[in-house]
Formats: C-alpha cells, sequence, structure tokens
C-alpha cells in the first residue's frame, strides 16, 4: 500500500480476477459431493432453524441430509442484499425482482441449470419464466416465495379494514375521530416510489401511470409530490420488521404498509392487528434464489435449490412468513401445516392484482431513456425522507 | 598531581545556542571545584559534559587521562547528585542508596550493608526503611548523596546541590559537604549561581558567561582581582569604574574594579576623589553609602560607630591604592 | 581508598547496545517509532488514503458495481440538495450536542475536581466511568423505550399532570414530532447522554490543573462569582471544553445507529456512510461523504492545538 | 467561604447530572427481570428471574463472548506495546515531526469511527484481504493505541527525567533502567491504559460492524439480538452482567492513577 498507482493496479487486478472469472465459469452439469458449508443471504424469517420458534425449521433436517452447514446473513433491503453479494463470499442470495436484475447485469450470479433440479417442475408455471430472473432465455434463480405488501392496520381504530391506501399518504381524520398525523409510517427504501405510483395509477388516471416501475418524469415527480405529502405524516420510516413491531406496539402507530410477517408475529402475540389490500392493490415481491458467481459450494447450493422446493418446506414456510409458496402443491397436499384457505388468505389468488418488485430501468415500454432510472429513486427518496 | 577532568576546546550547541562555547578546563583531582554563573552560563551543560548526559559537538573531555567521548554514562566511574534529587520514588530509601551497586550485581546482603554505611555517612542512620516521599528536603538530599557515594566515584558532581534547601539549612550542609570531601579525599565538582557558596566552599572556582569562561581560579583571586567587569560584578558587589572615573581614582585610563569596603569616606578637603551622597542604606553591620563620583554612582561602606554623612553633602574618598584593581578584559 | 579505573569495563551485550543508543540517539528513537509508525503511518494512513481514492470513483448506477476510473462526479453528487442536507443537518446536530454537553457537564466535573473528597471522588469517578463502560446499544435502546410515546416520559408526564409541557415542546416546529422519539429533540437527547462522559472527563482534567490559590486570589481581588467564573474558571477549563468536544462533536458526527433508532428516518453522516456503503453498496459516494468529517476533524484538532488542548485529552 | 463549600445549585445540578447518567441504567437493569418477550412496553407487565437461567444456556451466547475476550485482549496487548513505545520516543526527546505524530495518534480516535471503519474496509477490500478475527483486531488496536499513550504519556511528564539519568549515572544500562525505574513506575498507568482499553475493545461496535465479515463479537450479537429479538431480555441480562464485570476493572483502574493528574479513559 505504499503508493496510489500499486492500490490502483492491486484494485484493478481483483476486479479482472472477479470479471475475468464470469465468462470461463461454465454452467454446471451434474451435482457432485457437497463440500460441507452453504452461505445464504436471505431476508429476515426465511431461512429458519427452529430457534425462533421451535415449529419451523427447515435447516436442519437439510443439513443432516446433505452434510452442508447452512449460514444465513440477514440483509433488511435490497440494496443491502446487492451490496452483499457486490462484496462476495456469499454461496446463495433470496433475491427480490428489484435486487434480481440488478444481480445479473453485474455479473454477480451466475446462470442455472434447471436440469439438475428434479422439482423444477413442480414451480408455479406463472414463476417458472418470470422476467425478474430469466434474461435472454437464461435462467438465474429459482422462485422462493411470492407476496403482497399488505396495509397493516390497528383493528382498535379501525373497526373496519380500510378500503384505501389513502390513509397513509393523504392527510386524514382516521375512524377514531384523531387525525392520521405521526400515526402511519412506510417503507424505508426508494422501492415505496412504487407504492405511491400505484396509488396515483388508480386515483390519478390522467397520469397514464402504466406500470408503478416504469414512469417518466412527470408522472415521477407526481409520486414524489405525494410522497412529499406522506413525509408530513410519518413520524419515523421502518426497514426493519421488528423495529415496526415496536411501533406499533408503543409508538401509536397505527397503520402502515408492512409485510405478512409483521402482521402474524403480531397476531401471535395478542395484539389488536390485522391486514388487507385494499382497492388500488398493492406491490409485491417475488423472491428467487440466487446463486453467487464466484459461488465456492456449487453442490451444497443446487443441493439446497432442490430442498427449497419440497413442498413442506414451501408450506410450513408460507404459513411462518404469511406469504405464498412457489410450489402451489404446498398449499394443499398437506404435507406441511399450509392449508387452500391459508393460501387464499395470503393472497393466492390475487397474483394478477399484485405489481411484483421490479428495478426501475431508463429504456421502459415508454421508450428508449423514457423513464426515471432507479438511482435516481434512491437518492430523491433519501431527499424525501430529509424533508425536500 | 593528574588532572581529574580536562575540557579541551569543547563546544556544545545547542541549535543556534552556543551552551559551551570553545571551553578549556582542567580541575585538579582531590580538589573542591566551583562552577559559578548565572542561569543559562553553561555551567550546568558542563557538568552535564562529565557525567555524559550531553555529548561535545566539538573538542574532547578527558576524565583521569582518558578520552570519554565513546563512553556512555553508565561506565564512566562518576556519580552525580541531581539538582532535584532524583530519587526513585517506588523504592525505599535503603534500595536507593544500594541502587548502584545492585546493577552490577553486587548481593543484597553486602550491599544493605554498603547502604547502611553510607545512611551512617550522611547521618541518616535509621532511615533505610522510609520512601523518598517521607523525607524533608534536606534528608532525600543527603540520600542522593549517599546514593552518589556507594559506588565511591573518582569524581562527585553536584547540580546546585543546596539550591532547593531554605538558609539554615544549607549553611549547615555547605559545612558538611566540605568537611566530607576533606575526608574522603575525592573531586567534586559543583554548580551554583550562588557566589558565596562558591567562594566558601571552593578551592578553585571557574566563573561563565555565555558559555565561556570568564576567569578561573581560587576564591581569593577571582573575588579581589576580577579580571573582566562581569566578573567583578557577579562576584560580590564591586564598585566597577570607567576608565575617566578610574583616572579621578588616580589610577590609569582603563577599566578597574574597587571593593565599597576598601574605601573610607571622610572629610572632603584634601581627598581625591570627592563625591555627592546621593543615598544611604542601613545594614546593621554598617550602612551603605551611595555616592556621585565624577558621574558614576560608586558604593562604599561606613562601619557601624563611624559617623554617617547626611545625604547631599559632599565627602572626601581615601583608600589603598592598591585595592584599586585595574581590569585586563574588557567584557 | 584505593582508586577505581575511571572508566569501568564493558560487560556485555546490554552495555554494548546501550553504548551504541547513547552514541546514536536517533537510532533509539527509529527503533522505539518504527513498529507504532509502521502501523498507524501504514496501516491506519494507508486505509484513510484507500478510502479518499475510492472518492474519485464513481458506481454504474443499475448493476451497483464500482467503475474505477478518476472522475469528480460523485464529488459533485455531495453537493447535491439533499446531500448539502444531511451535511448541514449533521454539524448542526453535532454543535448543539457538544454545546449540550459542555452544559450538563460543567456542574459535575467542576464539583468533582474542586470539591468532592475522598469516598465522593471515587463516587463521581465511578459515576461517570460505569455509564461510558457499559453497554452502548443496550442503553441506546433503553432510550427509545423512554421516549417513546406510550414510554416512561409520557408515564412520568402523565402523572406529574405535565402532559401539555411535553405536548407543547412536540409541537416546536422543525424539531419537534410525534413523540420524542421521533423527534430531533430525542436524537439530541440520546446523543448528548451517549457522549456526556467524554465531556466530562476531560473538562474534570483541565480543572483539577487549575490551583485552588488562583480561585482565591481572584476572590480576594473582589471578583464576585460569576465574574470569577467568567474571568478564571471558563478560561482555564477551556482546553478541556475544547478536547471534549473534539469526542462530542465526532461522535455525533460519525454515529449510525442513534438515529436509526431515534428520530425521524433523516439522514446523518454517520447514517448516510453506513448506508451508502454497506447497504446500497455506492462506496464512492460513502467515501465522498466520509470526507466531509475528516476535513473538519483536521481543522478541529488543528485549532485545539494552538488552544493547547492536547494535554488536556 | 469561596473555596470550601460548594453552593447549593452546584451540588444538586452535579448530582441530578449523576442521576441523568443513571437513568437508563437503571432501566435496563429493570427489564432484564420483565416478563415481555418480544419488545418492550413500559410498564414491564410482570417480573421474572427466568431470563438468567435462558441466557445461561442459551449457546450463541458464548462463541461471541470468547471472541470478544479473545479479540479484546490482543488489541489490549498490542495497543500496550505500540502505546508504550511511542511514548517513550515522545516523552524522551524533541525531535522532526513529533506535533505530527501526536497528531496522528489522536486521529483514530478524533475521526469518527464509521471514517475509521470504512476506510479499513476499502484497504481490505483493494487488498483482497479476507476478513476474520485479525481484520477485527486490526482496527480494535488502532483505536486503542491512543488511551494507553495517553495513560503512559502522562505518567511519563509527572515521572522525573532525573531518575532515568540518575539511574544511568549510577552505573545501570538501558535495560536495567527499564526493568528497574521505568517499568515500575510506568507499570501501574500501562495497567490502567491496558484495562480502559480492553473495555473499549470489548464494547465497539460502530468500527467492529466494518471489520468483522461473518463473525459476531458479543456488541454485535446485541445488535442482533435488538433488532431481531426472541428473548430480548436475554440482552439486558448480557449487559448486566458486562456492567458488573467491568465495575471492578473500572475501579482499580481508578485505585492505580488517583495521585496522579492523570484522568484514566477518556477517549473511544
Amino acid at each position: 500500500m505504499t503508493t496510489r498507482t500499486t492500490l490502483k493496479l492491486l484494485g484493478s487486478t481483483t476486479l479482472a480476477l472477479i470479471t475475468g472469472l464470469t465468462p470461463a465459469m461454465a454452467q454446471m452439469t451434474s451435482i457432485g459431493p457437497g463440500e460441507g458449508e452453504l452461505s445464504i443471504v436471505a431476508w429476515a424469517g426465511y431461512i429458519e432453524r427452529g430457534e425462533t420458534d421451535k415449529a419451523f425449521d427447515w435447516v436442519t433436517k437439510f443439513e443432516a441430509a446433505s452434510g452442508c452447514k447452512v449460514s444465513v446473513k440477514t440483509a433488511n433491503t435490497s440494496d443491502e442484499m446487492v451490496a452483499l453479494m457486490n462484496e462476495g463470499g456469499f454461496d446463495l442470495v433470496t433475491a427480490s425482482g428489484d435486487a434480481s436484475l440488478r444481480l445479473i447485469a453485474g455479473g454477480r450470479v451466475q446462470e442455472i441449470n434447471k436440469d439438475l433440479i428434479p422439482s423444477w417442475s413442480t414451480i408455479d408455471p406463472r414463476l417458472q419464466d418470470a422476467g425478474w430472473h430469466m434474461v435472454d432465455g437464461k435462467h438465474y434463480g429459482v422462485p422462493y416465495m411470492w407476496g403482497p405488501n399488505v396495509l397493516m392496520y390497528n383493528t382498535e381504530v379501525f373497526k373496519e379494514p380500510p378500503t384505501s391506501w389513502n390513509v397513509v399518504f393523504e392527510k386524514m381524520d382516521l375512524p377514531d375521530g384523531k387525525s392520521n398525523e405521526g400515526r402511519v409510517q412506510a417503507y424505508d427504501g426508494p422501492i415505496h416510489v412504487a407504492d405511491a405510483a400505484q396509488y396515483l395509477m388508480f386515483h390519478k388516471p390522467e397520469l397514464g401511470i402504466t406500470s408503478p416501475y416504469e414512469l417518466n418524469e412527470d408522472q415521477y415527480k407526481a409520486a414524489l409530490d405525494l410522497l412529499r405529502v406522506q413525509r408530513t405524516l410519518t413520524s419515523r420510516y421502518w426497514h426493519d420488521a421488528f423495529i415496526q413491531i415496536d411501533d406499533f406496539k408503543n409508538e401509536g402507530v397505527v397503520a402502515s404498509g408492512s409485510w405478512p410477517f409483521q402482521v402474524n408475529l403480531l397476531k401471535a402475540d395478542n395484539q389488536p392487528i390485522a391486514s388487507t389490500i385494499p382497492q388500488e392493490g398493492a406491490t409485491g415481491w417475488a423472491d428467487t434464489t440466487m446463486m453467487h458467481v464466484d459461488s465456492k459450494h456449487p453442490n451444497c447450493a443446487y443441493m439446497w435449490f432442490e430442498h427449497q422446493l419440497s413442498s413442506n418446506l414451501q408450506s410450513d414456510l408460507s404459513v411462518w412468513f404469511g406469504a405464498n409458496p412457489a410450489v402451489p402443491a404446498a398449499c394443499t397436499d398437506g404435507r406441511g401445516m399450509q392449508t387452500a384457505e391459508g393460501c387464499t388468505a395470503n393472497g393466492l389468488d390475487d397474483f394478477d392484482k399484485i405489481k411484483f418488485w421490479t428495478t426501475p430501468v431508463s429504456n421502459c415500454s415508454q421508450g428508449e431513456g423514457a423513464c426515471v432510472p432507479y438511482y435516481r429513486w434512491v437518492s430523491d427518496y433519501i431527499g424525501v425522507i430529509g424533508g425536500r | 598531581m593528574t588532572a581529574a577532568v580536562e575540557f579541551r576546546a569543547v563546544t556544545r550547541h545547542f541549535g543556534n545556542v552556543r551552551a559551551v562555547d570553545g571551553v578549556d578546563l582542567t580541575i585538579e583531582e582531590g580538589s573542591f571545584f566551583a562552577m559559578l554563573g548565572p542561569s543559562g552560563s553553561g555551567k550546568t551543560t558542563c557538568l552535564r559534559l562529565i557525567s555524559g548526559f550531553e555529548k561535545p559537538n566539538d573538542g574532547s573531555i578527558r576524565i583521569f587521562g582518558q578520552d570519554v567521548g565513546d563512553v556512555p554514562p553508565n561506565r564512566r566511574n562518576v556519580n552525580t547528585v541531581f539538582q532535584d534529587y532524583a530519587l526513585f520514588p517506588h523504592i525505599n530509601v535503603r534500595d536507593n542508596v544500594g541502587y548502584g551497586l545492585m546493577v552490577k550485581g553486587v548481593d543484597r546482603r553486602t550491599r544493605n550493608d554498603r547502604a547502611e554505611e553510607m545512611l551512617a555517612l550522611v547521618k541518616l542512620s535509621g532511615y533505610g526503611d522510609r520512601k523518598p516521599a517521607q523525607l524533608s528536603g534536606g534528608q532525600r538530599q543527603r540520600v542522593a548523596l549517599a546514593r552518589a557515594l556507594v559506588n565511591e566515584p573518582r569524581v562527585l558532581l553536584l547540580d546546585e546541590p543546596l539550591g532547593a534547601l531554605d538558609l539554615k539549612l544549607r549553611e549547615a550542609m555547605q559545612d558538611e559537604l566540605k568537611a566530607l570531601q576533606a575526608r574522603l579525599g575525592i573531586t567534586f565538582i559543583f554548580v551554583t549561581h550562588d557566589q558565596g557558596e562558591a567562594l566558601s566552599m571552593a578551592d578553585r572556582l571557574a566563573v561563565f558567561n555565555e558559555g565561556r569562561i570568564a576567569q578561573i581560579g581560587t576564591p581569593n583571586d577571582v573575588y579581589a582581582r576580577p579580571r573582566t567587569r562581569f566578573v567583578a560584578d557577579f562576584v560580590g558587589s564591586s564598585n566597577v569604574l570607567p576608565p575617566d572615573v578610574t583616572r579621578a581614582f588616580g589610577g590609569p585610563a582603563a577599566w578597574a574594579s574597587l571593593r565599597p569596603e576598601s574605601l573610607h569616606v571622610g572629610v572632603a578637603e584634601g581627598a581625591t576623589p570627592t563625591g555627592t551622597v546621593t543615598g544611604l542604606r542601613y545594614l546593621g553591620a554598617g550602612s551603605r553609602l551611595t555616592l556621585d563620583v565624577a558621574g558614576a554612582e560608586v558604593a562604599a561602606l561606613v562601619p557601624a560607630g563611624q559617623p554617617v554623612p547626611a545625604t547631599g553633602s559632599t565627602v572626601g574618598l581615601r583608600f589603598d591604592p592598591a585595592s584599586l584593581h585595574v581590569m585586563e578584559g574588557e567584557g | 581508598m584505593s582508586p577505581a579505573p575511571a572508566i569501568l569495563p564493558e560487560r556485555g551485550l546490554a552495555d554494548r547496545l546501550t553504548a551504541l543508543f547513547w552514541r546514536h540517539p536517533r537510532l533509539l528513537l527509529a527503533v522505539l517509532l518504527t513498529p507504532p509508525l509502521l502501523w498507524l503511518g501504514v496501516v491506519y494512513l494507508g486505509s484513510l488514503a484507500a478510502l479518499l481514492l475510492q472518492s474519485f470513483y464513481s458506481i454504474d448506477e443499475f448493476s451497483g458495481v464500482v467503475k474505477e476510473e478518476f472522475t469528480l462526479k460523485t464529488y459533485g453528487e455531495l453537493f447535491r440538495a439533499q446531500n448539502m442536507d444531511i451535511i448541514i443537518r449533521t454539524l448542526l446536530m453535532s454543535a448543539v450536542v457538544t454545546v449540550g454537553c459542555a452544559i450538563l457537564a460543567f456542574p459535575i466535573a467542576y464539583y468533582a475536581a474542586r470539591f468532592a473528597r475522598g469516598k465522593w471522588k471515587a463516587i463521581f469517578y465511578l459515576g461517570v466511568m460505569l455509564p461510558l463502560w457499559s453497554s452502548y446499544l443496550v442503553k441506546v435502546y433503553a432510550w427509545k423505550l423512554i421516549l417513546a410515546k406510550e414510554g416512561i416520559v409520557t408515564w412520568a408526564a402523565d402523572g406529574m399532570g405535565l402532559v401539555p409541557v411535553l405536548d407543547a415542546v412536540l409541537s416546536i416546529p422543525g424539531i419537534g414530532g410525534n413523540s420524542l422519539s421521533t423527534s430531533y429533540i430525542g436524537t439530541f437527547l440520546v446523543f448528548v447522554y451517549i457522549w456526556l462522559p467524554y465531556m466530562i472527563l476531560p473538562m474534570q482534567a483541565a480543572l483539577e490543573r487549575v490551583p485552588t490559590s488562583m480561585l482565591e486570589a481572584s476572590a480576594d481581588l473582589g471578583a464576585s462569582r460569576s465574574q470569577t467564573f467568567r474571568t478564571v474558571i471558563f478560561p482555564l477549563a477551556m482546553p478541556g471544553i475544547i478536547a471534549g468536544s473534539i469526542f462530542t462533536f465526532s461522535l455525533t458526527m460519525g454515529d449510525y445507529i442513534i438515529p436509526q433508532i431515534v428520530g425521524n428516518s433523516s439522514r446523518f453522516i454517520g447514517l448516510a456512510v453506513y448506508q451508502l456503503q454497506g447497504t446500497a453498496g455506492n462506496t464512492p459516494l460513502a467515501a465522498a461523504f466520509a470526507v466531509v468529517p475528516i476535513v473538519v476533524m483536521l481543522v478541529y484538532l488543528w485549532v485545539a492545538k494552538r488552544k493547547g488542548a492536547f494535554d488536556a485529552l | 467561604m469561596h473555596s470550601d463549600r460548594a453552593s447549593l445549585s452546584l451540588r444538586a445540578s452535579a448530582i441530578a447530572g449523576l442521576l441523568f447518567l443513571h437513568l437508563p441504567i437503571l432501566l435496563i437493569f429493570l427489564y432484564a427481570f420483565t416478563t415481555e418477550e418480544k419488545s418492550y412496553e413500559f410498564p414491564p407487565p410482570g417480573l421474572t428471574l427466568q431470563w438468567f437461567g435462558v441466557a445461561w444456556s442459551r449457546e450463541d451466547i458464548w462463541p461471541p463472548l470468547w471472541l470478544s475476550l479473545w479479540v479484546a485482549s490482543i488489541s489490549t496487548i498490542l495497543a500496550m506495546i505500540l502505546g508504550t513505545l511511542v511514548s517513550a520516543a515522545m516523552a524522551q526527546t524533541k525531535f522532526f515531526g513529533r506535533e505530527q505524530i501526536s497528531l496522528l495518534i489522536l486521529l483514530p480516535i478524533a475521526l469518527p469511527g464509521v471514517i475509521t471503519g470504512m476506510a479499513l474496509r476499502s484497504a481490505f477490500s483493494i487488498m483482497d484481504i479476507p476478513f476474520s478475527t485479525w481484520t477485527i483486531i486490526l482496527g480494535h488496536a488502532t483505536f486503542c493505541i491512543v488511551i494507553v499513550y495517553n495513560n503512559a504519556v502522562a505518567r511519563f511528564r509527572r515521572l522525573s527525567g532525573g531518575v532515568m539519568e540518575a539511574s544511568a549515572d549510577l552505573g545501570a544500562n538501558g535495560f536495567q533502567t527499564f526493568r528497574y525505574v521505568l517499568l515500575p513506575n510506568l507499570g501501574t498507568a500501562l495497567l490502567a491504559g491496558g484495562m480502559l482499553a480492553f473495555a473499549l475493545s470489548f464494547d465497539e461496535v460502530i468500527v467492529t460492524t466494518f471489520t468483522a465479515g461473518q463473525q459476531s463479537t458479543l456488541p454485535i450479537w446485541m445488535l442482533q439480538e435488538l433488532v431481531r429479538p426472541r428473548q430480548r431480555p436475554v440482552t439486558n441480562v448480557v449487559a448486566i452482567v458486562v456492567f458488573i464485570a467491568t465495575f471492578v476493572p473500572i475501579l482499580i483502574a481508578y485505585y492505580l492513577t488517583r495521585n496522579g493528574s492523570d484522568i484514566a479513559g477518556s477517549g473511544k
């Protein structure tokens, strides 16, 4: 580390090593014996080994059967997942649609060979070739789970489920007669701009929004203006599921966009909490397990791909997280805890009402360079939260 | 007699400051030698050059004829009594005194015996178990002395050893040091800015000014026959006469010194020179007059019992011409 | 007495080395300084240089991969309005926290330095040190609970009938909010609490160096208490305050945990750096942000050095 | 009357300040006994002793605890060596670059931890150094040096320079001076500095998150527990145990340094 030249040299060598490996990395053609280890970047609650609740454990048996010891690094946002994968050292990531394309474009994940995954055919056909993990006809991941971003609310304030997202976007009096100022929350991630856009899509059709992830300058500006109104209503944004749980319990928060995960935990704690998908519909996430380009344990990774599609895992996972399995049979075959009613409650039938998270890019259906790209979402959303 | 310490053209400078500037010096073995001078005159640096804490930039230093340019302090058989004593705070008095023996590998029993002997020498028997912090200033000074003497050095260096003591203790210690030196017969070199101390204790003394030796000699030489105005001024309280005033006193046209106690005040008639009394201070053993003689200020002592002239009166001055000392040096 | 030699013989390697170092004092200095300078000069400064280097790179906005080509684009981004907001917000908060700490610390430091003796001295020392060394994280979470809308402050205000006061405080525009835990006031309180010991200790050290006689001299010359404070105690405590403020200012500027837990989600530099680098992977912009505290602290240290505050650290 | 007694208002504000410092700590104690598991509510719904047992039997506490102890020990030893060396050099002589070095030592603590952490992380990634226990130690030792240095340099300043010269004058070589004079006089200051450095390293989280990779130190474990609470009171139990465990070393450090003007342990 003596001179800048050395630094530069070392830096570029490292980069060359990483990028140089990408094309050379051939797709796997067969699965060998496990390497004994597997490290996964995952959302909180995605990879459970019975520590939180003994009934929910889909790691211990996998470890015993495959000999691959699983270690999990939890990430709180899609941005964090991309950063962790860019840094390297992990085998798998449970990436949402707003991260998966970035990972593919950045050359951080490798194409997978679905022939090595016997259960591939059991995946929901609507997910098999979804655009957030398939590029140029190549598959870059195995679908894991999907779900809506629900509106979580306090049942003591809302005797009837709110029918519109307006409770978190517009200044208004809630059913208990008090203003919603300081009593609602929003997600602390730039992808939340899409929620605003979806709301406008319903209430201001004159803007001509067709997809909340494809916004031209005018549509984008309208969404930001709406978010600026929301800033005046929101005391604090949430980015951590458990801090949101705390805030619903002792910070007086009564409504917020949320995940079924928090809803289930709060309900289990006997809190007066419920959730709904209002008339505007909802954004949602469809997560895909992707494999790092430099994965040191590819055999274990392929064993996990197969394992994650087993219907009893999918079933338990969907109960645990309050979401929908990538394998529809898990709702009905009775091998896990999930039931058909449960899947319906989690929005299995709402698939078409959900706009799945995907990374906004400038070349969109409105034309080349017509849409506002994601990096502007990032910096502008920081500005909105900062009151600008 | 061999020379205990010899300086040949020794120079030591710190940055642009010449702390010691071309000093030649010979200190006889067995003598009690004083280095006298105001602070910053280079005397302490000379001491540190002997002990080895400073190294000369130029010139050479010999101790008992051996060049010590390459010898670090721990191998010089020279010990120091530091100005602030520098006793080791964490060990007791006995171990402080025995330290020099310990680092030479002397066994504990012998070391303790020798330490007790040394403590007895400085009249501190029975204080061995105390920590330095539990001693008075005078006692610490004695411990420092005992600690320096335990190694039987051939030269003992004392850096303002009495500076921190009060007047009475200082006088007692002066006598003791003198007696100790006579008894042990080793060379003592001590640094002081107190001319009285230097005059009363030293066999020979060197007066330092701005890194050079202004004069070197016996106390009597230096006191009675200062070579320069600086020496005359610094040692005692001599009248320093400019050339024209020297002429008024009947001497040559040169700078001269004249001790106040050599001047006798009497009637103006027939006396050369005469002066006007401008001030008077009562000292107990006499009075000190300030006179204006040919435009210069001159001091004279009037012994007790003699009449004291009034301020403003004109008086005559009489003196033994031999006591008018014409100085060789200018500076 | 048998005459000993004037020069003692050399005994072994230790003596030879001692002589070597005595002849060449620079060599000893080099031996002493080389390991720490290698560590701090190469490892630490080298790392800072690596960081600065990154601030001249940029990021590919879509894939999030760092492009290692020299550009000033990232610094340009730093001057965007929302990023300037973060910088100004952070510097203001750091300044206010520093002043708050200084005001709260003074009576504690002054009492501990001047009046506490024996047992009380030990109690004050422990009283300051224990919070300093007890888990930072758990303390911050405890504050979240204290400040929550349904937390202890509200509970106590309710019990004492002070709810209107609390509401009035929370309705102050700009710094108020829905509850203390989601307002700038809350962020400020937690910062002040967490960094307070860092102000007390150097301040106490500086005040302990003020000789009692100096205060007596001032009183003797007819100064009133407040005059003594203004003209004697305060200037003498100043190096301690500056030393302490280095910590409070810098720690506030760099903290990324407190604003995540208490406050209204507005970013501070520390949090921005943490999120840009750690979660968004935008290392170049994070590095550019990091340059701000480095510059601020270098200026701060330069001023502190001139005021002689380093001795009080 | 001016100097002996503090005015009532001064005494009251000093004591109020101390209480302010301790209120949240009382709360931490209280919530170690709450019956509520997943999040905090005030007042706690009930009290129980069970969390102490639960904490004891939680296996995931031990590896972070050992790692933290190990990291803090090694960092402290490194910091003590480096801090002593540099303070010895600074105490000895005036030399060119002295001021710059004192600034350099201070820098890791004067710059925000997030900067130090990020800088080290950048360097690791550029040099292709994988994260390990040693990367954590590297970060910790860097900011611990100043703690040891501050304590040692204050003691050097107080130790009259004469004693080292006196030792040499009496015939001791450099190693003897180090062993018989320097070390005994510096010892307590080094010990105090070392203990504070240890405590600092043990509680550090800001830098560690950047230099730790996959491993968890105790504070990182706590952070994970606090944001993802299962049995949240367990973190309070751990905090209490650490609090009580640090009480003794801090008290010892106080008695070791109390006679000097050097206030130990400022700086984090």
